[in-house]
């Protein structure tokens, strides 16, 4: 019954196909109905080889289809081959799953829009890239989705073209993860020298029988790593996805939230062996996720744009699932990026209602009280909150704590405080959202106010249902203290992932860590109610005291100017001035110089033709006798 | 197989050119479809020669010999794996180019088809040939009707382009020819027979001394038509002011002749001093690659942009051909071909909009997706495809030429990668600005979407991109043969040189290979010597 | 007996001042007169030569040549003549419709 | 004896040869080339060409120069047109004519063999001329005439009126 | 066979004259053209004749007259020339009231002095034919009497001419002095036997290439060509460009082919002739460069296809140098056919302005027109390209590259000034109105002629070649 696997890709592939040839012609709603349809047909299927595999067991986890042999040259081999694993699996359900329902979302929420059908197009194009890049069975055809998504997000971000920031925010997107990709394809290039093979089985065979030697693993590693911070909006790469907010807030949600930025996540978690070969690469790994964790939800704090917020606050989460990957607890990293998938979407999804209702609206500062205008939202969003904050018992809390315990299990004390560190920020910023959001007296446009109304049903229900996921997805993976066996999550991953670092920690150390992080999230919400509620002058108050900070954050560290000034201007400018004067006046000069000394020396020449007998004579004259006098002398 | 198909692809076109004088001029659409149906005749020719190609065997085939003028001058042709594709990309971009004029040109129309045909013939003409002699022929004589195509129909700086194009060209292919002449006096010399025939030139072991100043000839020539860094000023300019039709031959076929004529010619006739020139060469590729896609990144034309970015592909292209490895060569032949699909279809779409707009410069446009969502997904896709997008042609090519790269120096292909992040660069600027944001120039408004003529020209190369970029298979495969044979000729040219060179200190300035002995055709120009 | 190199020397001096005089001399007429002294001065090579050599040949080439020269004058003074109707002069300077 | 009528000769030929270079009106050039013809007969009489001598005085002198004169004539220029004026011109012109004397001459060592005194009377006489013109100068003689017609030709094509002018 | 059989070239051609002159007496003026149609006839029946004599090598008059093939190969040409010279003068002489029967009389007379000239082997009758060019050449220049040019180039020609043949005259006699011989065989010889040659005859044999050089126009002998070109009757012009160049190199053939096959290159007049070669491909190709009127730059061009074929006869490769005058012959005549085809009454279109927008106002004038450019630019497939193909590889098989590398750059250079030509027929758009006489049969007959000529050459070369590999075969090798 698994065999069928290999469908999960076409079936959007065939969709996307249909509606790009067809779409003008088909009529809105059927559109819209096989868009959702071929995703959850996709789901269906994804969900009967996981069960199949589950049923399959440990020793045969693996099945590759081998559909046709794609780039035969020399010692180039890639063919066009899936892969069902575990991994794959998981990753392939969460696509389909939690897009199924954004695809649902979609329908209520681009109703009135006019590229309706590009839009589902693009969706289902998507959903095709990201199951090709999740089920690739070796690394070229990995970076087929890889590139693939990249493409999708930048037509998504785009996809209100005539708006200026769209059009840019797209093409700085596709930019700056090409940049990633660059380094990735040096990475792919370095395991075909020395692994002559693509496939992720040679690869890992490979590593594991030792082929390569260790500083040659950590440089792989690292470039493919750059990729992955490219596409998963790392430092220093991930300057594209807060503007990548530009797009509609389902792509947001299923993009720049579940699946696509997570890829690097997952990629990395794949070549796993590779990264816990190399010693310094899971480190560097871990470092940046910790910094970016952190750095990202500083960011966070002070934006009044409800989705750069979830944007930011993505950024920082997919950092917390590096730091899994990168003190080695894969499986930690992919169950946060599993759960995560769940609660963040159904934030930017619950935003988007909210930005629905508002027709628009996106400053947090301009809302308000909402609560009891949005009587569906409002409660799932807070779930969503809830769970991202890592209160007990929600899918959030599983997955983080699994994170950081693992952390400080692996003795990396400084990238766990980072953890600790951003868990509070995580906390409050979520906290400021939902306060500022649904509390307190409403700061509405009064032309807002009018036609202030709740999302319809096919909006709502994706909601409710992601919310009850965020509620139960963590189940899956309950934290070793309640007995290993309990940890389905992590055992069923076991076959593709190996522990590097058992966890070895006394039962008391494990629940004081879980004490902590409940208390800093809950921390995090005190300081939040505090300042938004409790006396709302406070951070007016805090502004007044640290402008100089204040300004920093509220500007992103100027990071943004500081890229542009560096790279972007200095490249446009600086090629500028070598068209003009060395393109155009050296190279090209020296072209056109020597056509007109040639032409000056046949003026020179002419001069002597004076039509005058004599001096045509003189010259004959002079001829002859430098003749003679060279035959003399 | 008696029907000599090769010739009949080869020169239909100027049978057809002939065939135009005679018909008036006044009858434009006759000519036009006229010309239509001889080019898709000629592909469908073409096509026979695919599916008849035997994909085992380096030889040549579909060889065609007979004596022509004597003193070695014979009417010699064939194909191998790597022209084979080159004739197809000729022969399929053919049709669809003249389609593309087919409104456009309007005056004039009957010395335009004329010329179309002969320079087809010219350029296919250029790839089949295996003699010399007809090879330099062909090599000149298409650059008469090119010069007539940009002088006639060009834009505005049309006279100074033509004739900086002819005049370059023809700098480097006189140098050639010279260097042509002095190994057939070697040939001579060695055999007392003339000949120009590559294979006995392959035969020969060239003192490095020698063969220096003949690779540095030929370089030049093939360098100046591909072109290499710091001969590329041509191309602008003949790019900007040709007219469609022509930037689209000029990008998609021309400038491979230059490649091809380095595959062909410079590697296995000269491999001790390619080794010794190769990384002056390479290094000019590198900065070909990033300066061209610098210059491409600023340029306010979008034609010029086009032409700076093929600049770069070129640059990777011949960086691949120096890689000397069959990933290499492999991706450098069928980045050729990609280069030529997409560049080809970016200036087709150039064309669609300068018919619109009747203007190229970027800033007039702005927001032209919205009145043009058809054309826009078309230039979408010859973009991407342009940029290497997995799944598109561009991908496979990109991929092969820099692992090749790579295999062989690591440093080079790091620098060639920026190529990736360059092309997306300079295209998805110039599509955001011309293509998106809101619309500026209310001529925009104007704007009518793709005509069924347009998208019946377009939609073949797109489906084109889709297939060499899903299942590459289907060219790689009849070239793997050639382009080991090729490479193990300049190797073993190499060693056999070397071996030579420990048993004497003195070289004579040519060996003939002891190997074989001479082909059947040089034992004919002894007896006509005799 | 005079030695034979004199009457080269003479010949040869009378040759270059024909030269000479074809270059500094600026009507078409005279400019001719000189040609024909160049050619007298080569007459007078072929005669010494032939008396070097005490063979008539070179008398009878001196034959020819002064025919030629007789020819020549006849053409040539034809060709002033036109050029005279036309322009209405004879100086060389004058005649330089053409150049460049 | 022979010596001075040869210095006479050759000093008269040269001086009336400058005389012409120098002389701005065309009658006067005609008489100097005249003289120099004569001289140039007598100098042709001295190396034992009697025949070709007449002919010289004959045809040169006698015929060429009529026609020269007549076209003087016809011409005749109230101003005569002298040598050039240009310091440089001269100068070159005499640089040049130095030069190429110089390189002549220098041709001449060792060119002339001794003359065979056997030949000596028989040389020059119009009999043998004669002889050798209509046999082994015959081809050569023929075409003469072809010159002659076609100089002619030319000449009258040239000046004579046509009907319409 | 006798030796008035074997004048009968000759006499033909000069009966042909003789009767032209007789007719012209008695025709009235309109109908000269049948004037034109005899010597047109008595061309046919000349070349006939001169077939008899194919690859039998006969010499008479002791060696003053030799009809070897190579004399034979010639004589074709220069019949042939003067054949297309005569079809494209009939019109034109009467549009440019030039309408004399003494000028067919003329132009056979000069064909008679050429034909003299290529079959003969001595120095003397070689000059007294050269004598009957040229006079017949001074009277056909000054023909125009109506136009102050042409009796410029008149005098210009005939003034520097005389001038030119008394050097030639000199230096006759100095070789007549050093080798008491004025055949070119005994001279050779001469150059041979003699351990340490003489002075006298280096210096004579200078100053016959001086006179040579002037006829087939070399640098620095060249200075009277563009204005005697411009001056004369364009069919004229024409008929300088190609007889007495052809003339010219058939002499200097004679003279070096077996002087060079010894001795090569060592010889200081071979530096003198590779320094003349170089400086003749420069010097025209450079001043063409600036040149406004089309007889002019054709005039330049000759000069630059002068030096081409001095590097055939300095690679000693006398069937390239066939072949090359061959193809000039076609290529030439064709592109001044299609000037003289730009005229009407009275009026001759010369400048280049006058020349816009004439290829798509008269499609066939300036097709046949451009090809021939094409052709003298060197580009295949014309005879043009072969031609330059054959001197130059002759050249670089005999070691002279670096001469070879110099042509080809400076026919690069040429490349511009014949596109030029292109630029202005197509590409300009005309600024005013141009209308020709379009009825000329005889022209356009001559037009096609020369447009066959130049691509059979160019693509079919092959029985040609047959021909001139006999016609080089006859050369005496010492």
């Amino acid at each position: 019954m698994t065999e069928i696997f290999w469908l999960i890709p076409f079936i959007p592939a065939l969709s996307t196909l249909i509606l790009a040839v067809f779409g003008q012609k088909l009529p809105k709603k059927y559109v819209s109905f096989q868009a959702c349809f071929a995703v959850f047909a996709s789901f269906v299927i994804s969900v009967i080889s996981l069960i199949g595999l589950l049923q399959a067991g440990h020793e045969h986890s693996t099945i590759v289809k081998n559909l046709f042999s794609w780039i035969h040259a020399g010692s180039f081999k890639a063919d066009l081959s899936l892969q069902l694993d575990p991994l794959s699996a998981v990753m392939a359900l969460v696509v389909t799953g939690v897009g199924f329902l954004i695809h649902v979302y979609s329908v209520g929420y681009m109703a009135e829009d006019k590229g309706y059908t590009r839009y589902f197009t693009y969706m289902n194009l998507f959903t095709f890239a990201m199951l090709v890049l999740v089920m690739a069975s070796n690394i070229v055809l990995m970076f087929v989705g890889w590139e693939g998504v990249g493409l999708c997000s930048y037509l998504l971000i785009g996809f209100w073209f005539e708006k200026h920031s769209a059009a840019n925010a797209g093409k700085k997107a596709f930019i700056v993860n090409r940049i990633g990709d660059a380094a990735f394809l040096l990475g792919i290039f370095f395991i075909f020298i020395h692994i002559g093979s693509g496939e992720f089985r040679a690869i890992n065979e490979a590593i594991g029988g030792g082929e390569i030697t260790q500083s040659l693993a950590t440089l792989i590693a690292i470039l493919l790593f750059v990729g992955a911070v490219g596409k998963s909006a790392q430092i220093p790469l991930y300057v594209w996805l807060p503007d990548a907010m530009e797009g509609p807030t389902p792509v947001s949600a299923l993009i720049h939230a579940a699946t696509m930025v997570t890829a690097g996540v997952y990629m990395v978690s794949r070549m796993n062996i590779l990264f816990t070969f190399s010693i310094s690469a899971g480190h560097i790994v871990a470092v940046v996720g910790a910094v970016t964790a952190v750095f990202a939800a500083t960011m966070a704090l002070t934006q009044n744009d409800i989705k750069r917020v979830l944007a930011y606050s993505t950024i920082s989460q997919i950092g917390y699932m590096f730091i899994g990957c990168g003190v080695g607890a894969y499986a930690a990293g992919m169950f946060h990026l599993y759960t995560h998938a769940f609660f963040k979407s159904l934030l930017f999804l619950a935003a988007g209602s909210v930005m629905h209702a508002l027709s628009g609206e996106l400053n947090m500062q301009k809302m308000g009280g909402l609560r009891k205008y949005l009587p569906l939202t409002y409660p799932t969003f807070l779930i969503g909150a809830i769970a991202i904050a890592g209160i007990p018992f929600l899918s959030g809390f599983f997955s983080k704590d699994a994170i950081l315990t693992s952390a400080f299990a692996s003795g990396q004390y400084f990238v766990w405080g980072l953890g600790i560190f951003g868990a509070v920020l995580t906390a409050f910023y979520m906290f400021r959202l939902i306060f500022l959001t649904f509390y307190g007296k409403e700061r509405l446009e009064p032309e807002a106010k009018k036609h202030l109304h709740e999302s319809p049903p096919v909006m709502t229900i994706p909601l409710v249902l992601l919310a009850f996921f965020s509620v139960i997805a963590g189940y899956v993976g309950l934290p070793v203290v309640f007995g290993k066996k309990l940890d389905f999550f992590g055992r069923f991953l076991e076959p593709v992932i190996e522990h590097a670092h058992e966890v070895h920690l006394t039962l008391g150390t494990e629940w004081m860590l879980i004490l902590i992080s409940v208390a800093v999230a809950v921390t995090g919400i005190y300081i939040a109610w505090v300042f938004y509620i409790k006396n709302p002058q406070t951070p007016h108050n805090l502004v007044a005291r640290f402008p100089g900070l204040y300004k920093l954050l509220y500007n992103k560290y100027y990071v943004d100017e500081i890229y542009n000034t560096l790279f972007v201007n200095s490249t446009i400018k600086g090629s500028e001035v070598v068209y003009d004067h060395f393109d155009l006046k050296v190279i090209d000069g020296a072209v056109n110089g020597s056509a007109s000394a040639t032409n000056f020396f046949g003026k020179v020449l002419s001069y002597i033709q004076t039509g005058l007998i004599k001096d045509y004579a003189l010259i004959f004259l002079l001829g002859a006798i430098l003749l003679l006098g060279y035959l003399l002398f | 197989m008696n029907l000599p198909i090769l010739s009949i692809v080869t020169f239909l076109p100027l049978a057809g050119a002939v065939l135009f004088i005679f018909i008036g001029r006044e009858r434009e659409n006759l000519l036009r479809y006229l010309a239509l149906f001889i080019t898709i005749i000629t592909f469908i020719a073409s096509l026979y020669l695919y599916f008849n190609f035997n994909a085992q065997t380096p030889e040549p085939q579909f060889v065609e010999k007979s004596a022509w003028i004597g003193y070695g001058i014979n009417y010699h042709i064939g194909i191998d794996g790597i022209s084979l594709y080159l004739v197809l990309l000729t022969t399929f971009l053919m049709p669809i180019v003249l389609l593309s004029s087919w409104t456009y040109i309007q005056s004039r129309v009957k010395e335009y088809l004329i010329f179309m045909l002969m320079l087809q013939t010219g350029i296919i003409g250029v790839f089949v040939a295996l003699n010399l002699f007809l090879f330099y022929v062909f090599w000149e004589a298409m650059l008469i009707p090119m010069y007539f195509l940009i002088g006639i129909w060009g834009g505005r700086r049309k006279i100074y382009a033509t004739v900086k194009f002819v005049l370059f060209t023809m700098l480097g292919s006189l140098l050639m020819l010279v260097a042509i002449f002095y190994m057939y006096s070697l040939f001579y010399k060695a055999t007392g027979t003339y000949s120009f025939n590559i294979f006995d030139y392959y035969r020969m072991i060239l003192n490095p001394n020698v063969q220096i100043w003949l690779f540095l000839a030929f370089a030049l020539a093939f360098a100046i038509k591909v072109p290499l860094f710091p001969f590329h000023t041509w191309l602008p300019d003949a790019h900007v002011e040709a007219p469609t039709a022509g930037s689209v031959v000029l990008a998609a076929v021309l400038l491979k002749m230059g490649t091809y004529g380095f595959l062909r010619f410079a590697l296995p006739l000269f491999p001790d001093a390619l080794q010794k020139f190769l990384p002056v060469l390479a290094v000019l590729c590198i900065i070909g690659i990033i300066y061209g896609g610098l210059m491409a990144l600023i340029q306010k034309d979008v034609k010029s942009l086009v032409a700076y970015s093929s600049v770069s592909h070129m640059g990777l292209i011949m960086l691949a051909v120096f890689a000397l490895n069959i990933e290499a060569v492999e991706g450098a032949i069928y980045q050729m071909l990609n280069h030529g699909l997409s560049t080809g279809a970016l200036f087709l779409c150039v064309g669609i909009l300068y018919e619109r707009a009747h203007t190229r410069l970027i800033k007039e446009f702005g927001g032209v997706s919205k009145q043009m969502p058809v054309f826009s997904a078309f230039f979408l896709i010859c973009m991407l495809s342009s940029v290497g997008l997995p799944g598109l042609n561009g991908f496979v090519g990109e991929v092969l030429c820099l692992y090749g790269v790579f295999k062989t120096n690591t440093l080079f292909a790091i620098l060639g990668v920026t190529t990736v992040i360059l092309a997306a660069a300079y295209l998805l600027w110039m599509f955001q600005r011309v293509m998106q944001g809101p619309i500026t120039n209310e001529k925009v408004f104007s704007f009518k979407d793709l005509r069924v003529r347009e998208i019946v020209y377009l939609a073949p190369i797109v489906v084109m991109m889709f297939w060499m970029g899903i299942y590459p298979q289907t060219f790689l495969r009849k070239m793997d043969v050639s382009v080991t044979h090729l490479l193990n000729q300049v190797k073993k040219k190499e060693a056999i040189f070397t071996k030579a060179q420990k048993e004497k200190e003195t070289l004579p300035p040519s060996i003939l290979m002891e190997s074989e002995k001479h082909t059947e055709d040089t034992e004919k120009e002894e007896k006509e010597s005799r | 007996m005079i030695p034979l190199s004199y009457f080269l020397i003479l010949s040869i001096i009378l040759f270059v001042l024909g030269a000479i005089g074809f270059f500094i001399k600026r009507d078409l007429i005279t400019q001719f007169m000189t040609v024909e002294i160049m050619l007298n001065a080569a007459n007078l090579a072929f005669i010494t030569f032939a008396k070097s050599a005490g063979s008539l040949d070179g008398q009878v080439i001196v034959f020819f040549i002064i025919t030629v020269a007789a020819a020549e004058a006849a053409v040539g003074l034809a060709i002033i003549l036109l050029v005279y109707r036309q322009k209405k002069t004879i100086k060389s300077e004058d005649i330089k419709l053409m150049k460049g | 004896m022979a010596h001075i009528l040869f210095f006479l000769l050759a000093i008269i030929c040269i001086g009336s040869v400058l005389g012409m270079i120098i002389s701005k009106d065309q009658a006067y050039n005609a008489l100097f080339l005249i003289v120099a013809f004569a001289c140039m007969g007598g100098l042709f009489a001295l190396l034992d060409a009697p025949f070709i001598a007449a002919v010289q005085i004959i045809i040169y002198a006698g015929a060429i120069m009529i026609l020269f004169i007549f076209v003087v004539m016809m011409i005749n220029l109230r101003t005569g047109i002298g040598p050039e004026k240009k310091k440089w011109t001269l100068y070159f012109a005499f640089l040049v004519a130095g030069v190429l004397i110089i390189e002549l001459v220098l041709t001449l060592k060792g060119a002339l063999k001794p003359i065979s005194s056997a030949s000596m009377d028989k040389i020059g006489s119009p009999t043998d001329l004669g002889r050798l013109l209509f046999t082994k100068y015959l081809y050569p003689f023929e075409i003469t005439s072809i010159l002659i017609i076609a100089a002619l030709v030319g000449a009258i094509v040239l000046v004579k009126k046509r009907d319409k002018e | 066979m006798n030796s008035i059989y074997a004048l009968s070239p000759v006499l033909i051609i000069v009966a042909a004259s003789l009767l032209v002159l007789l007719l012209e007496v008695f025709l009235k003026r309109e109908n000269k053209n049948y004037i034109a149609y005899i010597s047109l006839i008595f061309l046919i029946a000349c070349a006939a004749v001169c077939v008899q004599f194919w690859n039998k090598v006969y010499s008479y008059f002791d060696g003053n007259l030799i009809l070897d093939n190579l004399a034979l190969f010639f004589s074709f040409i220069l019949i042939l020339a003067t054949f297309l010279i005569i079809l494209i003068s009939m019109k034109y002489l009467t549009l440019q009231d030039t309408n004399y029967g003494e000028y067919y009389a003329l132009l056979l007379f000069a064909l008679s002095g050429m034909i003299i000239m290529v079959s003969s082997q001595d120095l003397i009758v070689i000059f007294l034919g050269l004598e009957v060019l040229s006079i017949s050449s001074y009277a056909l220049a000054g023909l125009r009497r109506s136009d102050e040019k042409s009796s410029e180039a008149a005098i210009k020609y005939f003034l520097l001419g005389s001038f030119a043949s008394a050097f030639l005259v000199f230096g006759i006699a100095l070789l007549f002095g050093a080798t008491q011989s004025t055949s070119i065989p005994s001279i050779i010889e001469y150059f041979q036997s003699e351990s340490t040659l003489s002075m006298m005859a280096l210096v004579g044999l200078g100053l016959v290439v001086v006179g040579f050089g002037f006829k087939i126009a070399v640098v620095p002998f060249h200075m009277w060509t563009p204005d005697v070109y411009q001056g004369a009757p364009t069919p004229i012009t024409a008929f300088f460009s190609v007889g007495p160049k052809a003339v010219g190199f058939a002499v200097l053939l004679r003279i070096f082919y077996p002087y060079f096959r010894e001795a090569l290159q060592s010889q200081a007049i071979f530096a003198l002739l590779w320094i003349i070669a170089v400086l003749t491909m420069i010097v025209g190709n450079l001043i063409a460069l600036r040149q406004t009127n089309i007889k002019r730059i054709l005039a330049y061009s000759s000069i630059a296809h002068a030096g081409y074929l001095m590097i055939a006869i300095l690679a000693g490769d006398n069937e390239s140098l066939v072949f090359y005058l061959t193809v000039y012959l076609f290529m030439n005549i064709g592109a001044f056919a299609s000037v003289i085809a730009l005229g009407k009454k009275d009026h001759e279109y010369l400048e280049l302005e006058d020349y816009r927008g004439i290829g798509f106002k008269y499609p066939w004038i300036g097709a046949t027109f451009s090809v021939f450019l094409i052709s003298l630019a060197g580009f295949p497939p014309t005879g043009g390209f072969l031609a330059k193909f054959y001197v130059f590889s002759a050249a670089v098989r005999q070691g002279l590259v670096s001469l070879v590398i110099i042509g080809v750059l400076a026919s690069l250079v040429s490349v511009f000034y014949y596109l030029r030509i292109i630029i202005y027929m197509y590409m300009r758009e005309p600024s005013y109105e141009v209308d020709i006489n379009i009825d000329n049969p005889a022209l356009f007959l001559v037009l096609f002629l020369c447009l066959y000529g130049v691509l059979q050459l160019g693509i079919f070369p092959g029985n040609i070649l047959v021909l001139i590999k006999q016609a080089v075969g006859s050369l005496p090798l010492l």
